[in-house]
């Protein structure tokens, strides 16, 4: 409890950042159709690729002989990006399914 | 920092939640996907150009290595997989970038000192094991997907392991926030201990669950990017984690309700996987066989027809079959359509992505809503593979697991043509009275073959 | 042009506060019944009678001795306050209007 | 900055948005706005006992006697005031704190100095500036709405000369800005701008749109606020204000989309208030006239009667009367309904509101989507002061400044009555078909005095 409320007073303005993204994540995603779920899922786990720009950064912050470091930011990178391109681009195949016919 | 870089993060969080709006309506979901993934492309272009000056040329290589090694994999796996393994493979996807936020956990775990602050440890901490649980939790979800890991695992008094397990992780990174540690060993320690926990998570959860569980999964994932967002002070990753975290648990609990279940019984299991029939022994009347040619005769003579397709379809892969069935009827000048229910097959979508592969006429499938008014009308209704999605127990006994779940109204119809491969239950392990209908006649036999000869005598006539 | 990319630079974490707060608003009111259209309207009329909080403040810091500062905080804060304390009362006067009577 | 402090203003914020979301959903509204009310007293309470120590005793006092003075007038005015007034009392209400707003700014202007930064002197100007516009012009709303300001002062003009005065004080703020100033006059010349702009944009608008101005200004008092957030650095304020200006802003163009116009035709001008009927040459055939006897052995004899109410009921102020006929033909056996129009009369939600007032069962309140099938079953269909809402123009004539309008189908009636005092047209300014339709019969007459008739007519029955 105590190092909830240091954390708030240390990171006041992050603390408002972290609730009103929890609220738009909540507002944005309700009362969607159950046949976009499938998709929708996807999508938001293409998104949680994100981590990969932590990867980046890891890989950046790297001494280039510190071979551990680098060889787990290269996994890292790599396991990242396959979730974000693999991501979209099942999701995007997925959506296709969906698009009306002429 | 340098205002351009944070001007292209503000820019790519924006880009991520319209994406996620626009991916939620039917007409505009593409685009959203595609907005998304822009501001994504520009957040890694900007972290690897924007974030330090004076790096090594040769981490710039490993990265665009690292980069094309990755992309290529993840696309040619994207566009090769099929249609019908879509949910195992975001699975997969899903661990992955657990997997990545383990990693970077581990590294930092190593840059870790008595003078680090207590949050800074707390951050890195609950990256490796956050990371790690995603990551064994759904390789486990994508293995009982594709099939490779069938039985439901069931320790004895799993659900009490499981939180004796979860409390001890808990408490030993607590006691490792206020201790501090220098040991690097440690960081290995709490990967492991998060790799058995997403193990015996998932584990007992039943097969057709999954997908709730993946979603929870992806919610997890959506959260340890935010926490490495934290740690580097980073904006696009935390806001981007938190849309996924929040956004997530709420898809999570839609599916559930759109499956009639609770978030609780999904996971601590009632019914999913291994349930057992119930009620078995209840009387529920005769049943009426009937044969290819007859079911076709019915058909060729009627005006309306509504196909309904279940999880049985799925597995027979009879989804071309269908189309050429649907076909043909209406070539006979009959009025084909198909009732699509939300939780039919065994994950939301199942069936539209389903029929989508064999090029059935997207205005063909009808919602549950739409086309309930219009089982009033339909002369016959042919139920391929559907169980679940049609027992009137979910109207008229309080006591069935599925009561009060939405489901197709067939029984309004004049005539029920069921096809399955026998008297089994559904997903939900239970008997259903409408098999027993007068109005009911039962086509045994795998959906595809009983399909094929349908449409043979069809063609006869 | 400058001026904004200046003040993005120097608070950025409130711009996000600003950009994820506008969403919020946006998700939150959008498809709601026509029907609910004036009490919400009177809502967040009673809502934006949070400036009084500034008003509030401008009294506090006030020297007791400059009185052109204390009239206006003073008329500030009762403006406020009416329009906080009326917001409210009206919309829930409107409400109870549409309750369902048994 | 006080900890305590922080997060009581936190617990506001989540308040207001947790308010806002509970107030768009009928069953939830009460409680949202009761969530939000408390959030905001908690904020104050904190801002006054928190934000700073050592404050002499007499400003305490002086805070407590505003606070009292100023509860008591707005709770007074709340509660007294009528039920078909509370838009106008909004509008006044929302002056309140844009003025409040703009008073701030001009203590605030008192202290800039030659050290003040610019985005200090930019956020203290525009205080003053919006929170002088939306204090003049929600104060002209208010009176277009009571009446006490009844034309529609059009000068010659008007768009431009009103797009020039705020392109002017942009103008004025922009170079103060980057000059700086020090001579406190200029904020009382601030001030005067900002007054004459809001007159000036809301004088030429027409009395039936004031619900859209007073949305619109609603909005400016947030970001008002929000900009006195900044100034102040006061997280609450902040946030309060950005969520109430951009949730105005949707709610605004939502009403608009509700009358079927743009927010640029109110704001602009086309047909609201001062329009003139449109193809009153055009002969539509001949009408029908009835008597309050005949209508009442009309509704004597039928099964299903559906009422619809229109401005001219509030006008009439025949709320009341309505109520007795609706219970009388009940008692007699006739099923009696209302169809309630989303934009029936002038403020959303007003017919709701004036047959609250005179205790109609809720449940009888049919809105259009619900009741617009039920017209076929209808026997007759009683309009009471109803014109635009039911007029078929809406679907048959694409140049009618309504097409396209969702309108309540009474044509699908057996018989329609209309009461209303003339042939003369409602707030569009067109002419309406429906009264020259075979099926219908027009009731001339003040809708009190005709249904006072028409009761006791029946009465007698
Ligand atoms: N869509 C989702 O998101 C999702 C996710 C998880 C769970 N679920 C649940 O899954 C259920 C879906 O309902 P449903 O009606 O589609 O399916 P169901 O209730 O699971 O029934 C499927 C039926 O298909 C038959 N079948 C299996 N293989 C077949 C084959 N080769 N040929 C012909 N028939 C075959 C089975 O009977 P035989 O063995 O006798 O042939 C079974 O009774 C619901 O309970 C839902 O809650 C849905
Ligand atoms: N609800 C909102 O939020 C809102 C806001 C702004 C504008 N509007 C607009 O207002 C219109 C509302 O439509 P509506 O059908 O309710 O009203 P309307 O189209 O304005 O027509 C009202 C009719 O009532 C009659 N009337 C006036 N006083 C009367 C009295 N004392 N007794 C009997 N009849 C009387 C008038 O005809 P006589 O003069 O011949 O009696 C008039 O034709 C729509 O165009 C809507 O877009 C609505």
């Amino acid at each position: 409890m105590n190092e909830l409320i240091e954390f708030i007073s240390e990171n006041l303005q992050i603390t408002y950042i972290l609730i009103l993204a929890t609220f738009v994540g909540i507002e944005v995603i309700k009362s969607i159709p159950a046949v976009l779920h499938t998709p929708l899922m996807s999508g938001a786990n293409a998104l949680s690729g994100v981590v990969i720009v932590g990867a980046i950064l890891v890989m950046l912050n790297a001494n280039p002989e510190d071979y551990v470091s680098l060889a787990l930011g290269f996994v890292a990178v790599v396991l990242g990006i396959i979730n974000v391109v693999g991501g979209f681009a099942v999701t995007n195949r997925m959506l296709q399914m969906f698009k009306k016919k002429k | 920092m340098d205002i351009l870089l944070s001007i292209i993060y503000l820019v790519a969080t924006v880009t991520f939640i319209v994406g996620l709006k626009l991916l939620g309506h039917p007409e505009t979901a593409k685009k959203g996907n595609i907005t998304a993934a822009l501001g994504m492309g520009l957040a890694i272009f900007g972290a690897i150009f924007l974030s330090k000056e004076n790096v090594p040329n040769i981490i710039y290589i490993l990265i665009a290595l690292a980069l094309v090694v990755g992309g290529v994999i993840g696309w040619l796996i994207a566009i090769k997989v099929e249609m019908t393994k879509m949910p195992e493979l975001v699975s997969l996807f899903n661990g992955f970038g657990g997997a990545s936020a383990a990693l970077i956990g581990l590294v930092e775990f190593g840059n870790i000192n008595a003078a680090s602050e207590a949050t800074i440890v707390a951050t890195i901490i609950s990256g490796v094991v956050i990371g790690a649980i995603t990551f064994s939790g759904s390789l486990v979800a994508w293995g009982k997907l594709n099939g490779s890991l069938k039985s439901v695992v069931k320790l004895p008094q799993y659900n009490l392991i499981n939180n004796l397990f979860i409390i001890g992780i808990i408490a030993f990174a607590s006691y490792l926030v206020i201790q501090g540690t220098g040991n690097p060993l440690v960081a290995y320690a709490l990967l492991a201990l998060g790799l058995v926990y997403g193990v015996l998570f998932v584990l007992p959860i039943g097969g057709a669950d999954m997908p709730v569980v993946i979603s929870l999964l992806n919610s997890l994932t959506g959260i340890a990017a935010a926490i490495t967002g934290v740690l580097y002070d980073n904006m696009v990753m935390l806001v981007g984690g938190i849309l996924v975290g929040s956004a997530g648990i709420i898809l999570t609990v839609a599916m559930c309700k759109a499956m009639n279940r609770t978030l609780g019984s999904v996971i601590f299991g009632n019914f999913g996987g291994a349930a057992v029939a119930d009620g078995v022994n209840k009387t529920l009347g005769t049943i009426t066989n009937t044969t290819p040619s007859d079911s076709a005769i019915m058909m060729n003579y009627a005006t309306n027809v509504i196909i309904v397709p279940g999880y049985g379809l799925a597995v027979a892969q009879a989804q071309h079959v269908i189309h050429e069935l649907e076909e043909l009827l209406t070539e006979k000048g009959v009025n084909v359509k198909y009732a699509i229910h939300p939780v039919a097959g065994r994950m939301p979508g199942h069936m539209n992505v389903l029929l989508a592969e064999s090029n059935v006429d997207y205005s063909l499938l009808v919602e549950m809503d739409d086309i309930n008014p219009q089982f009033n009308n339909a002369d016959v209704v042919l139920v391929v593979g559907a169980n679940d999605v049609v027992n009137p127990a979910a109207h008229n006994d309080p006591a069935s697991p599925i009561y009060g779940m939405p489901i197709l109204d067939v029984e309004n119809a004049k005539h029920i043509i069921v096809n399955k491969r026998s008297m089994n239950a559904g997903y939900a392990g239970i008997e259903n009275e409408l098999f027993y209908n007068s109005k009911t006649s039962m086509l045994f036999g795998d959906a595809k073959a009983a399909l094929t000869e349908l449409v043979s005598e069809l063609k006869g006539m």
